[in-house]
Parts: C-alpha cells; structure tokens; sequence
C-alpha cells in the first residue's frame, strides 16, 4: 500500500538512491543539528539517501529496536547510548562495525583514545562511535568574583567546591553554591575520576560482572560530600531533572554544577553572566583518574542486503569527517569525536570566542587511560543507574547516607546478579 | 370463532405473589373488548401479558386457534397503545406515526395516506412536525394513539387510550375508534376506566380485580345483573347504593334499619336461603315522588348540581346514599324528601359469598323505566 | 424558571474563580508560546511578542503532516469505537441471553489491563500482522473499547424500555431498533464518547511512537516530544508553541462539539 | 367456554420448550454477533497479551524480551520483598487516594455550578470541558513549567507572598502531591463533562416537584441530584479509579518515578522495568498483580457501588 | 379578599406565538377553582407559570396582594400535582411522599402521622416500600396526590389528578379532595376534563379555549348560560346539539331546515339584530313524548345503553343530533321516534360573534325540568 511507502520495507527511492534508515533518539536541538549534518550528506552525493528518524529516548529506541530486530522493520542504523553495548551485543542481531573497518581497509586510529578504549570490546568495534560527551563542571564566573574567588581558578576537589559554595553562599545568601543532578552519569563519572571501578572484572571487561567494583569508601565520598554540603546549606537539589538545574544556574540560583558538556553551547549562549567551565573535581585524597566518554555510537542491523550496510557504512565515515565533527562539535558541545576537527576553521574560531569549550577537551585528554575510564559494560547499567538515582535523592532530602548506601549496594548486585541470571547462559 | 383464547393464564413477579389469577376468557374476532378495575388491578399487566411483552407465568395463551405463548411480539401482529404513550422522544410526530409502517415496509404512498388520514382524525395534522416533549399531555396520548391506528393490525390493545383527553375530545374520539374498529373488523382489547366509554364502546366487559375475573359479559348485562358486590358497585357511577337488609315480618324487610320494603314470596324464600343479605339499589332508582307516590322520606345532606342532572346525597340510617336525578332540582340540604323506591329495583346478594341473589327486574326492556 | 438574583450573582463569581483556576495553566502557555525565551527564563512578564517559537516549532517537524495524520487517525478510531462499542452496549442492555453477564464483567476487567503493560506484546502483534507503519497498526488495536461500552451501557438503561416494547410490536427487529431508536436517543452519549474517543487518540503518544518509525503516518503528539530533550535545556517558548499547536485543533472541536452537546443533552424522555 | 381444558397438553409444552430454547439460541447468537467485533479485537490485544504477560510472569527475558529461564514464582516472590515495589504499591495507592475524590468532587461542584441556565454558561463549560482537549503530553509540560523550580509560576507565587520556595518535584513529600495535581486538572474536563451529561438527563420535573415542595437548593442537590446522578456517578468513579491505577504519561514526564520513587507509580514502574531494565518478566508479574489489584478493586466497587445506584 | 390575581398575563415560548394570551383571573382565599379546556389550550401552563415554574411572559401575578412574579416555587408555599406525576423513581413511595415535609423540616411524628392518614385515605398503605416503577399507573397518580395532600400547603395546584383512576376510586377521592379543601381551608386550583369533577367540586369553572378565556362563573351558570357556542359546546355531555337557525315568518323559525318552532316577541326581535343565530339544545332536552304531546317525529340512527340512561343518536337534517333519556329504552335505529323539544330549552348564538344571545329558560328552578 501507498503508506508503506519509505518504511524500511522499500530499500531504494523512486529515482534508485539506496535508502538508509537511521533511527536516532536526539531531540531537541540536537536533532536540529542532526538533521541538517543528514541533509548535508544526502545533498553531498546522489547514490544513498539516509533518512534519520527520531525513536523517541535512548532507552526506548533501544527497546523498539530489540524488537523489531530481525524482522524487515528494523532500521538499517541506529543510535544507541553507550550503556546500551552490551545488551546490542548480546542481542544477535546486529553486525559487528569491525567487519566494514576490515573490508574496508578503514583506520580508525584517527580517533580520541578515550573513546577507543570505550568502544573496543574483546579487541573489536561493534559499533561506530558519533556523538560522544563527558561530563565537567560550569560554574558562574560573576558570582565567583563576587564572593571573592577567582574565577580563573575553579575548584580542583570536592573540599574545595565545598569551600566556594560557603563563600558563594555568605556573599549572596540568595544563591547556593553548588547543585549536583541525581544523575547515575555522573556518578558513575565521579566514581572513575576517583579511579574506582564501577563493576569487577574490570568494570566487565575482562569478564562477566558479578558484583560492584568500588568500595565502599570509593562509593560514599560522593554520597558524603553532597551530605556535607546539605548540612552547610550550600547545596541546591534539582532532583533528577537536568533542565530544571540549568534553569537555576541561568537564573543565578546556584554557582556550580555538573552536567554532560553536550550543553555548552547552549549554557554559554543564554547565560546573562560570564560560564566558567571546569574539570570534574575528585575527593582531596585521591589523584584525579580522568573522565569515561558518554553519548552513543551507531551500529548496523544484521540481515540487510550489502548495498544497503555499504551505504549506511559510508554515511557512518561521513560522519566521522573533520568538517562534520566540527560543525556537531560546535553546534551541540558534543566532542569531535575525530581530534582533527578541532583544526577546522570552525571550531578554531569557536573556540577562540568560547575558550571554555576548550577545557572539555582538554578534561578528556588529561584523562589517564585504565580500566577505571575506559567505562563499565554490562546490560543492566541503565537499571543500576535508577538506583543509583534513588540513593542520590534520598541522600539530597537528608536520608541516612550510610542506609541509604547499604541499600543501594545491595540493589545493585541483585540487579547484577538477575542480569546475568536472565542471559540463561 | 374465538379469536383470542386465554386458558388458566397466570401472572406473578414474584413467586408466590400472583397479579393475575387464571384468567379463562375467549374473545371473538371483530370484538370490542373492554377491560375495566380499579387501579392495579392488573388489567396493564393482561394486555402485556397478551402483546407479548410480560411472561406468562403459568398457562395458555392462544391467537387464532394456534398456541402463541412463545411467540414473539412482532409475530402477533398487533397493535398497542401504551398507559405512558411511550413515544419516540427523537422523533417527531409524524415519524413516530410512520415508525411501524416504515419497519414492516409499507409503500411511501400508502404511508403518506394512512398519515394524512389518521392525523386528521385525531386533529394532529398541524403537530406532525412538533417533538413529543412540545406537546401536551393530551397531543402526546393522541399520537400514541394514531401510531395504532396507522398499522391497522387486525388485533388492538389498547391502554386507557383516552385518559388523558377532554370530554368533547374523547366523546369524538370514542365514535373515531368503534368506527374504524368495525370499518377494519379490528379485534380491540381496551382498558379503561370511564364508564361510559366500557357501557358504549365494548361489545363485552370483563371486570376484573385482585387479578381476579368478577364477570364477563355484554355492558348491560353486567350493569343489570352484576354477578356480586364488587362489580355492582364498580360498574355504574355514582355507584350503587347498598344496605344491611333484615326481615322485619313475614311480608316486610328493612334496609339500613330504615327503609321498609314489603316481600313477595321469591324473596322469603331468599331470606330464609340466605343468612346475611344485602340490597343495591342504583342512584336513579331512587326517583322523585312525582308521578308515583312517596314511598319514603328521606333527609337530604347535600346537593350537587351537574347540570344535566342533579346528584343527592341522603341519610339513610347513618350511611349515605346517592339519588340522581335528570334535570336541575332546587333542593335544600337539610330538607326531607319524598322519595319513590320501587321494590323491584332492588338488587339482592348474598353478604357472605357476596354472589348476586336476585337482579332489579327491569320489567320487560322497552316499557319506560323512569320518567 | 427564573434564577433569583442572588444566586445569580454567587454563581456567575463562583463560575469566574473556577474558570480562572482551570484555565490559568493554559493559559499560561499561549501566552509563553509569544515570549522570548529571555523573558521566560528570568520569570519576569513578557516584554515583547514574538512569533519565533512558531517558526522555530514548525522548522522542526513535518508539523502540517503530522496534524493530518492525527485527524485521520483519531477519526478512524473515534468511528471504529463508536460502531464497536454502541454494538456491545446494545447486546449488554438489550438481549438477553446466557452468559451476558460473565461478557460484560470480561469487558469491563479488560479496562483493567494497563495499556502499557500490553504494549509489547500488541506491538509483537502488529510487528508479524505487517502493520508498523500502517494506518491499520495505529488505529484498530483501540476500536474495541471496554470504557465506551461501559458508558452507553449505563445511557442505554435509561432508555424506557416501553420504547423497544412499542418497537417490538410495530415488529421492528434489534438492527433497525439499534439504528432507528437507540443511537439516536443516545445521540449525546455517543457524541460524549465520540468527542473523547478523538480526544485519547489525538492525545496518545507512546503506541504512534513505538508503531511508526517514519514520519510518513506519524502523529502530532510525537513531534511535540521531540521538542523536548533529554537532558539539555529546555527551550520553553518553542516547547509552548508546539503544545498550543498540538491543543488548538483539540479545544476547537471542543468548542464546536459543545454546541452540539448541549443541543443533544436537552431531548426529552417519555411522558 | 365450555370446551376450554385447563391442562396444557404435552405438545404444547414441547412446543413451548422447543420455541424457548430456539429463541434463546437466536438470543444468544444475536449476541454474540452484536459482541463480535468487540471481541475479536480483545482477543487479539488485550486477552491475548494479558496470557502472554502470565506467561512471561514466569520467566526471566533478555533485552528483546525472549524468555531465557522459568523460575516458577521468583519474580513474585523477588517483587514483594523488593522495597521498591512496596514503595511503588503503597505510592499507587496514595496515588488513587489523592486523585479520584478530589477529581469527582470538583467535577461535579464545576458541573453543578455549570448546569444553571445562565447566559453565557456555554463559555463556561467550554472553559471547564477544555482540558479533556490537552494532552497528557502537553498537560504535563504545562505542569512541569509551573511547577519549575526557578521560573516556575506557583515558585514565584510563593515568591511573593514571602513564602519559602517548595520543590514540587525534587521534594519525596510533594512529588506525589504535584503528579496527584496535574492529574486531577487533566482529569477534570472528561469528567466534569460527563457529569454534566449526566445533571441534564435528570427529568426536570423532579426539580420543579421539589420545587413546588418547598426543597432549599442543597436539600434538591442531596436528595435528587446525587442520586439521580448515581449511574453516571458510578460509571466516573469506576472509571476515573482505573485511570489512576493506570497513570503514567504524566510521571514520565514529570518525575520519572522520582524523587526516590515517590512517584514511581504502577504502571511507570512496569514500563521502566521493560524499558530501561528489560526485565520483562519482572515488568510482567507487576502487571499481573496491578491486573488483580484494579480487578479487586473494581469488584468491590461493583459489589458495594451498582446496589446503591438507581436506574431508571 | 382576592388570594390570586392574574393581570394581563401572557405567555409565550417563542416569540409572536403566544400560549395564553392576556389572562385576567381573581381567585378567593378557600376557593375551588376548577380549570378546564381542550388538549393543548394551556391549563398546564398556566397552572406552571402560578406556581412559578414557568416564566411570565408578560403580566403580573399576585398572591396575597403582593407581586411575585419573581419568587420561587418554594416561596409560594404551596403543593402541586403534576400531569405526569413526577415522582422520585429512586425514592419509595413512603419517602416521596414525605420528601417535601423533611425538605420543610416536619418534625418525625408529625411526618408519620400526616404520612399514616394520607396513604389510608388514599388505599396507599401496602405500597409505601415499593418503588414507582413497580406501581401500575393509578398507584403512581395516587402517589402523586398525597404528596400534595400531605403537604396542607394553602395553595394546592392540581393538574388532572384522578385521571388515572377508575369512577369509583375517583368518586371516592374527588369526596375526600373537597372535604380536605374544605377542612383546611385550602385554595386549590384543579385542572380536569372530567365533566363530573368540573360541575361537583368547583366553587368556579373557568374555560380556556386557545389560551383565552372564554367563561368564568358557577358550574351551573357555565351550564345553563354558556357565553358562547365554544363553552356551551365544552361544558356538558354529550355536547349540545346546534344547528343553524332560519325564520321561516313572522312567527316561526326552523332549526337545521328541520325542526320548526314558533317564535315569541324576544326572539323576533332577536333575529332582526343578528343575521344568522345557531340554536343549541342539550341532549336531555329532547325529550321522550310522554308527559309532554309530541313536538316532532325524528329518526333514530343510533343507540347506546348506558344503563342508568340511553343515549340516541337522532338524525336532524341530516346532522347527528344526540337525545339523552335517564333509564334503558329498548329503541331499535331506524325507527322514528316522537320527541317534545321545548323552545324554552333552546339556546341562541351569534354565528359570527358566536356570542350567546339567549340562554335557555330554565323558568325558575325549584321546579321539576326535565322528567
Ligand atoms: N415490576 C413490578 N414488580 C412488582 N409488582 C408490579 C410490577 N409491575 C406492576 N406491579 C403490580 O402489579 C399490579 C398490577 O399492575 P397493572 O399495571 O397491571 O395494574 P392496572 O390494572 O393496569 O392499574 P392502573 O389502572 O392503575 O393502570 C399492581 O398492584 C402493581 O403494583
Ligand atoms: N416547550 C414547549 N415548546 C413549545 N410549545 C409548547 C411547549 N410546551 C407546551 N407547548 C404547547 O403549549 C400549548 C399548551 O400546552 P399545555 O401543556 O398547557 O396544554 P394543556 O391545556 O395542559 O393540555 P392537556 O390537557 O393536553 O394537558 C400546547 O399547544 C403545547 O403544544
Ligand atoms: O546525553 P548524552 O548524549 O550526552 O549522553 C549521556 C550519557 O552518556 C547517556 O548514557
Ligand atoms: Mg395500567
Ligand atoms: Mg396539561
């Protein structure tokens, strides 16, 4: 039937262009970025024509896609967010990138390190890395001059970002010094930056998790240190909603924050004071480890014919071009994923007039490179983020944080543990 | 060639409760068939019984010689006038009208004639457009009415077709349906309870109460010679009057220990049958001693003037008693009046069984009966 | 019957306060959706009126499409409900026959199985029926309504039942009845239930989502979760703008279904 | 009437139990033909995938939702010792608590005060009838706007009148409280609507009866409206009951289930469950026992409510 | 001391069509007021627009010399019966019955003993638990009275409250209405199409014809003067036979080119002022040559028994005109029949005005009319 018509059952356009469906789940104005960089390419050369198609979150694109996996409907690529890798891997369905890089004859050796650690599994890529973040620090640079900080020199350590929102706080009682989202990102950010691991087995690399892989002094730093702040009432409680926290840090209600760097551009863009962005601060006595890349990659469905995986292969080096990362780069504050971007005329001059875009950069490649930054994989990493979510909340409302932690650990290996029940290997 | 025929048909909503208690009755083809009783008697519930709307309980119910008890309403080929009217409220006057014809297919044509016809005789033709909630209550029974009339089914029920309508309105009305009812040789079966409409319309009257037949007969009949109590005083209106009778002496009995009459032989005999027996005397046989002598004098409590004729309340040992008369008649309450009671009128009945003992002799039919 | 001026009055004050309280969150939005988003996010009073949100909504998504997919897709459903379930209402109030009860009360705990709870194995279904991306896969999975059935089930019991007796006698059979009697004197619940049969299908937005993936039959709803990011900043004024979008054609029918409702609640009943 | 036999004969009573039962066959033919669309399609979507989730309820699923081991009653067994799922239950509850009262009670203190014949009443019931037309999409963008922390309208209320600020959506305590709220505005226009159908059907002539009787307005709104009201009373809170027990457009908007799962209502949870954990099995068995639960309760309601209501 | 006064009250629901038109009325404290008129002539709403359930077009309404057009039915203190009834079907007859005294605050043994009296009086008692459905459609209207009754409000309106009921039980309430009214002094205004109720229980009549009034008076007076053709048709049944009436010299008139009579000085006269008269006779007024010698010989078409009178239809050039003779005649149609009309009994009416010009004499009552 006529409806049928550009679903994934028919492969070719009217006028014999190879289609591509591409299932994404950007919304908002990153999908406005994505779609143009679509656009560009179908415009580039008249022998594929990709259609991107928005899912709706990560977590949902990634459930449609199990379930149409195999069948005609499913996608001939699609986004999914860097947790998502194992469950992609374990399904069955789709092919292994490294096959395309093989064939191909493709170097991938023109990527950022981090994000290589992070996507190489087993010593293959699976998956095509695209749009990939880290998390770091803004903070606003009026109101640290106004407390007396130097806004040139950000907190390193949680003592100190301790120690600036006291100081924010006593200069304006009407501003708080410092917000952290229950976010389970950025915990698991926190936690690597302390270089503790999130899972054993090397946070699942080496082997199958079978528990958590931090202490649980590594754990309770980050719990204890948002106590503090609590009982010092420096500390704004955004809960889970990150757009509710930016709104306050543009509205001048809190100084400091952390949050993926995908928001820079829009951060420094609105704010009606001057954004300072910073490295992830570390508790005082451990050495800063570094940062894990977030974000998603692309992967190929299995079972679809060759013109059509070749098409959507050549679309996924597209997008790995310097001029294209460039545009992603500035557009969204996403990374370049490919470091030569930043060479570009157009993340030069952006940079130039944003230098804080720089210090994201920078943050991902003063980052030691150890099992601890390359990234936890294992399916049920979304779940133990809702948990970890939870003890986050709990501890923002003045719950016990050692309870509070118990809980969470003992959540969280059952989770593990009926993760790995489940697979029924 | 009896048309409907009802063999010990029995009616309860709940069991042990009876509405209707064997009911034997056939009725003919062609026949006026009035049911009349007081309020809940069970008269509705009879003719739902025989539309096939209510369960029969218990019983035969036959149309045409042929058992219908199953079947279903629309295979009875009847039709019904509901006690609520039960019209369309969607609809307007003239599609509820046409509501049957339309479902059994009748021709546009014919529709529109039977329409125009049946709208006029029921003066309807300029509501046809209204919505029954715009009309009165009289406009919404004639409506109801003409959706029967219009689909001249061989079997009609009606249900008190006409309460609802003014005297000038319903004495029209009367003549429209028992001459459309003979026209179209109609079966009618009529609840009502206006008097004259069961003594003028019904070829038989069947009076029932309690969910009990009282008697089945031809209007006079029931009037002249009510089978007990119950339909004496519910057929005629004002009703009849009644009275303790006791014998005084051999040739002589009181009513109400009051009024004396003298006994012929028939009735000693009764007397001596019969332990307690009371005596009805209808309204207008209580006449004004005019060209008869005054047989007795009576104390006059009030006068009610309808007009054509006078009512009279009157003391008869303590209970009050009801005289018509023809005419206007200025009579004083408080007066006595010299009244002619013929011992003829009288009617007699078994107090116990409450069963007719002798009718009022009306002397051989066509001899004046009181002027 | 005249209302006495008194009441008159608290009622017209009471109406105003009610109106002012349920309105004010919509309100709102029609008045953000022409903010700029600096005056949103500084919470101050609108400074200047800006169709941009406008612009920058509809560059976003296929919006026209989107609204017609809607159209089409709550009118199929809206029909396929208001035929299904005036169907089982008249078969629950109006024949009798065995097991009718043990039916009804299976209905009315179908109302009991969460939709999402349903909505993989529904979508596994229409995955092997061929209907992702088909109008058929977003509309016939919500012809059968149990809520509907319900509501004229209850309305088809207040019809007298000397209406279908009189029927019955004018030998009229159950089609013609249903069609004849009962959907018109139900007229207005049908309409209720038409009205919000549109309504829930032009408001839903997790099954569009899962049962398309392109925006050749998607619906409007989607385009107004696309507005909305994950975790990057909201950008209200737009987010505004595609929610007034998204509600206008709603409160539209609404408004024109209103006058059709009243007209329809005021038909008189028996006697 | 000579000839008339009391007795039915045997021919007439087969006839009788022949006919009866051949009507009760077309009777119950004709109802089911009546019944049929409906259902088909229930067989199809919702019996169909209520077996398939007691079915799954049994097992553990990987991420595409294929079962991978039986464990008989584990994932029961795993939920009612899980503190979440207490919490999830016990949020539900409240949930229905808040919402279904407050929704019933305003809606019909809006379609009572909206069913005088006034002018203008038509703006006014448009007005009131007019969040049945916002979607649950764009309702709860509204809400979370409001209920912003920063440059939300209620804050900034609060704001002004020296109030301390209140984190509607981050504060445990009034999360729920903010969910129960956008689910009661969006609630309102179906319901009022409904119940305003309702009011209109009531015969006027049971008011003017009263009327005429010298009843005041609360005692005619008592004794008339709200019984005569009773069916669709019933129908609403059945329904609006049910609603609640199945809410969850707004919460993924809203909170996602937070803070601290204190809006991690039923049905959000089994979607999470599915969609984020690929618990499918767990997700199923949730279902099952909201299934029982909604069940439960709409029996009883049956049991207690349909007695007391009057039909006409 | 006028209680009610209507003053130009008019009604309308839409406008240029109007339902009653300029209705002027004074009704005394402790009057019966009886209204009737055809299906459709307004009595209902009149009788809605007192008790203030329908708006006043235009006029002004007064009780108790003040104005109150704009107050409340439950202002007005008073009960009413409505044409439908309007019972709670949710309430038991008990608590509709009572509903209108605990809206009024009664206290409980009051409300027993007014509930205990009524439902006797009105054969009630069995049925206080049921439920108006279950009630058939006399116990409804029954119902429907109590709760008026029960109320002693001092305005009771009633809109045909015994329609329902059969003679006798209607004989027997229309007794316990009037001793009710009496005793407690009641105003009631009562719709009927009841000839009976009319002429029996009114202290007044008033006839409302197309939402005019044509006549208001006594009973008897509506009777014997009707001020028109319409009352003098209305009022009275069978309805008064008419017919146009020609002079056919100087000393003799013929009615319907039939029945010739001979005219006094009065009526010569009376036909020179008027171009064309209609005569009207009322039905016991053709009466039966026996007492009287013969004044004509007419055809009989038609006979109804009646059984307490006989009702003939007699052809009158070619018109239906009906005799109504007290007792059962055996008369057989077709026959010619010797009747006395009296020219004394004859009415005389305008054509074109319809105006009554001469009533009939009833020379002085107190004397014997008609026997
Ligand atoms: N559904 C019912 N349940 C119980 N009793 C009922 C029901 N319907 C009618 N009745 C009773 O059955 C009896 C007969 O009712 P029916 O309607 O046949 O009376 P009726 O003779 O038509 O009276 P009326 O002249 O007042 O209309 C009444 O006593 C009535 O109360
Ligand atoms: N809502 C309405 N809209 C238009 N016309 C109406 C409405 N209600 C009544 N009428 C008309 O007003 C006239 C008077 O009606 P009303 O009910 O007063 O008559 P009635 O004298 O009581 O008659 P009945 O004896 O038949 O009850 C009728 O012609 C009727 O059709
Ligand atoms: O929102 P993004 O794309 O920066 O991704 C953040 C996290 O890595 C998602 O798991
Ligand atoms: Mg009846
Ligand atoms: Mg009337």
């Amino acid at each position: 039937s006529n409806d049928a018509e550009g679903s994934s059952e028919a492969t070719e356009t009217e006028d014999g262009k190879q289609i591509v469906t591409f299932w994404h789940a950007m919304g908002g104005a990153s999908q406005e970025a994505l779609d143009k960089i679509v656009a560009s390419y179908n415009e580039s050369q008249d022998e594929v024509e990709v259609r991107a198609e928005f899912q709706g979150t990560y977590d949902e694109a990634l459930t449609k896609f199990h379930s149409v996996a195999g069948t005609d409907s499913a996608p001939t690529m699609i986004q999914v967010f860097e947790i998502g890798t194992m469950s992609m891997v374990n399904s069955g369905h789709i092919e292994p990138i490294q096959k395309f890089i093989d064939e191909d004859g493709y170097d991938m050796g023109h990527l950022e390190e981090n994000i290589v650690n992070y996507y190489k599994i087993d010593d293959q890529f699976y998956s095509m890395p695209f749009n990939s973040s880290t998390p770091v620090m803004f903070y606003n640079k009026d109101a640290f001059e106004e407390a007396g900080l130097d806004p040139e020199n950000p907190p390193q350590t949680f003592e100190e970002v301790e120690a600036a929102s006291k100081a924010i706080v006593e200069s304006n009682p009407e501003m708080k010094g410092f917000a952290l989202q229950a976010y389970g990102w950025l915990f698991e950010q926190l936690l690597a930056n302390q270089g503790a691991l999130l899972l054993n087995e090397d946070n699942g690399r080496s082997g199958v998790a079978t528990e958590i892989g931090f202490t649980e002094e590594q754990g309770k730093s980050i719990f204890e240190w948002v106590e503090r702040m609590n009982t010092d009432g420096t500390f704004a409680n955004y809960g889970t909603n990150g757009d509710n926290m930016l709104a306050g840090f543009l509205a001048e209600d809190v100084s400091m924050f952390l949050q993926s760097s995908a928001n820079s551009r829009d951060l420094i863009d609105n704010a009606p004071f001057e954004v300072g962005v910073a490295f992830l601060p570390h508790p005082e006595n451990v050495e800063r480890e570094g940062v894990v890349i977030g974000g998603a990659s692309l992967w190929m469905s299995e079972g679809k014919e060759e013109a059509e995986q070749k098409a959507a292969w050549d679309f996924m080096k597209y997008l790995q071009s310097p001029e294209i990362q460039a545009q992603w780069h500035t557009d969204t504050g996403y990374f370049a994923i490919n470091p030569a971007a930043y060479e570009e005329e157009l993340a030069v001059e952006m940079h130039e007039e944003n230098p804080q875009l720089k210090v994201t950069v920078e943050q991902l490649q003063a980052t030691n490179p150890s099992y601890a930054t390359q990234g936890a994989v294992m399916d049920m990493i979304p779940e133990e983020r809702k948990i970890i979510e939870t003890a986050l909340e709990s501890v923002f409302n003045g719950g016990d944080v050692d309870t509070t932690y118990q809980t969470a650990i003992e959540q969280l290996n059952a989770a593990i543990e009926t993760a790995n029940k489940a697979r029924g290997e | 060639m009896s048309y409907i025929e009802l063999k010990d048909i029995t009616k309860s909503y709940h069991a042990g409760n009876n509405i209707l208690e064997q009911i034997n009755l056939t009725i003919e083809k062609g026949e006026f068939f009035v049911l009349v009783g007081p309020s809940g008697s069970g008269k509705s519930t009879l003719l739902r019984m025989i539309a096939g709307l209510e369960d029969i309980t218990d019983g035969v119910l036959k149309m045409n010689e042929k058992v219908v008890n199953h079947l279903q309403p629309k295979d009875r080929n009847l039709s019904m006038v509901f006690q609520n009217y039960a019209l369309y409220p969607h609809l307007s006057v003239e599609q509820n009208i046409l509501f049957g014809l339309k479902a059994k297919k009748v021709s546009k044509a014919e529709q529109q004639k039977r329409l125009k016809e049946t709208a006029e005789m029921m003066g309807l033709s300029e509501l046809l457009d209204r919505k029954p909630r715009q009309l009165s209550g009289g406009q919404r029974q004639r409506v109801a009415l003409a959706r029967s009339v219009v689909s001249e089914a061989p079997l009609c029920l009606m249900d008190e077709p006409l309460s609802n309508l003014d005297a000038k309105l319903r004495a029209q009305m009367r003549v429209e349906i028992r001459r459309l009812q003979k026209q179209l040789g109609l079966t009618l079966i009529y609840v009502t309870h206006d008097q004259v409409e069961a003594m003028t319309m019904g070829d038989r009257i069947m009076v029932l109460n309690d969910g009990e037949i009282q008697q089945v007969g031809k209007p006079i009949t029931l009037y002249n010679e009510p089978a007990n109590l119950f339909v004496a005083s519910f057929i005629g209106s004002p009703k009849m009057n009644m009275g303790k009778t006791e014998i005084k002496d051999v040739s002589n009995f009181l009513v109400n220990k009051t009024l004396s009459f003298s006994a012929d032989v028939r009735m000693q005999k009764a007397f001596q049958v019969h332990k307690n027996i009371i005596a009805g005397i209808r309204p207008e046989h209580i006449q004004p001693a005019i060209h008869q002598e005054a047989t007795h004098s009576l104390e006059v409590i009030h006068v009610e003037q309808l007009g054509n004729e006078t009512s009279l309340a009157l003391d008869v040992g303590g209970e009050l008693w009801t005289a018509k008369w023809p005419g206007q008649w200025d009579i004083t309450a408080g007066n006595q009046l010299e009244v002619y009671i013929s011992t003829e009128h009288l009617s007699f009945f078994d107090a116990q069984t409450e069963a007719l003992i002798r009718p009022a002799s009306f002397s051989g039919h066509g001899e004046v009966q009181a002027i | 019957m005249r209302i006495p001026f008194g009441r008159k009055i608290v009622t017209y004050l009471l109406l105003i306060a009610a109106a002012f309280l349920v309105f004010t969150p919509t309100m709102m939005a029609v008045v953000m959706s022409f903010m700029t988003n600096q005056d949103i996010m500084t919470g101050s009073l609108p400074s200047a009126f800006s169709l941009d949100n406008y612009r920058r909504a509809f560059e976003q998504f296929p919006l026209l499409h989107y609204v017609i997919n809607s159209f089409l897709v709550s009118i199929a459903i809206m029909i396929g409900q208001l035929i299904l379930a005036s169907l089982a209402a008249y078969a629950f109030v109006f024949l009798e026959f065995k097991g009718r009860d043990f039916l009804f009360y299976l209905f009315i705990a179908t109302m009991m199985v969460p939709f999402e709870a349903s909505i993989i194995p529904n979508f596994h279904t229409i995955r092997d029926l061929g209907w992702i991306d088909q109008y058929t896969g977003l509309t016939i999975p919500f012809f059968a309504m149990a809520f509907g059935t319900f509501l004229l089930r209850q309305n088809f019991k207040q019809i007298p039942k000397e209406l279908r007796e009189a029927s019955q006698i004018a030998g009229m059979g159950d089609v013609k009845f249903y069609l004849k009697v009962v959907l018109p004197v139900a007229k207005t619940s049908l309409i209720t239930l038409g009205v919000y049969g549109f309504l829930t299908s032009w408001n839903m937005y997790l099954w569009p989502l899962l049962a398309t993936t392109n925006d050749n039959v998607r619906t409007v709803q989607i385009g107004l979760r696309q507005l909305q990011s994950q975790e990057q900043m909201n950008d209200w004024g737009v987010i505004m703008a595609g929610a007034v979008i998204v509600i206008i054609p709603t409160l539209i029918l609404l408004f024109l279904g209103q006058k059709k409702l009243q007209r329809g609640l005021t038909e008189g009943a028996l006697k | 009437m000579t000839n008339m036999t009391a007795v039915i004969t045997q021919e007439d009573q087969a006839l009788f139990v022949r006919t009866k039962r051949k009507q009760r066959y077309k009777q119950f033919i004709k109802g089911i033909l009546f019944l049929l669309p409906s259902i088909a399609l229930f067989s199809v979507f919702l019996f169909y995938p209520l077996l398939r989730t007691i079915y799954l309820s049994f097992f553990l699923t990987d991420a595409s939702g294929a079962t991978t081991v039986f464990v008989g009653w584990d994932n029961f067994v795993t939920l009612f010792q899980s503190t979440i799922f207490q919490q999830s239950i016990k949020s539900t509850f409240l949930f229905v608590l808040y919402t279904v009262p407050l929704t019933i009670v305003i809606s019909l203190f809006l379609a009572i005060i909206a069913n005088e014949k006034l002018k203008g009443i038509g703006f006014f019931r448009t007005i009131f009838s007019s969040t049945m037309g916002i979607s649950v999409a764009a309702a709860s963008v509204f809400w979370l706007y409001l209920f912003h922390p920063t440059i939300g309208f209620l804050n900034i209320i609060m704001d002004t009148f020296g109030l301390e600020k209140v984190g509607w959506l981050t504060d445990p305590s009034w999360a729920l409280i903010a969910v129960a709220v956008t689910t009661i505005w969006m609630n309102i226009g179906f319901t009022f609507l409904i119940l305003l159908g309702g009011l209109q059907s009531i015969d006027k002539y049971l008011y003017e009866s009263a009327d005429v009787d010298g009843a005041g307005y609360f005692y005619k709104l008592r004794r008339i409206t709200i019984p005569m009201l009773s069916p669709t009373l019933f129908f609403v809170v059945t329904v609006t009951i049910i609603n609640a027990f199945q809410t969850f457009g707004q919460v993924d908007i809203l909170t996602q289930g937070g803070p601290q799962n204190a809006t991690n209502l039923m049905v959000y949870s089994i979607y999470r469950e599915a969609f984020t954990n690929y618990q499918f099995g767990s997700a199923s068995a949730q279902a099952i026992i909201l299934f029982i639960i909604i069940l439960l309760m709409t029996i009883i309601q049956f049991k207690l409510g349909e007695r007391k209501v009057h039909y006409q």
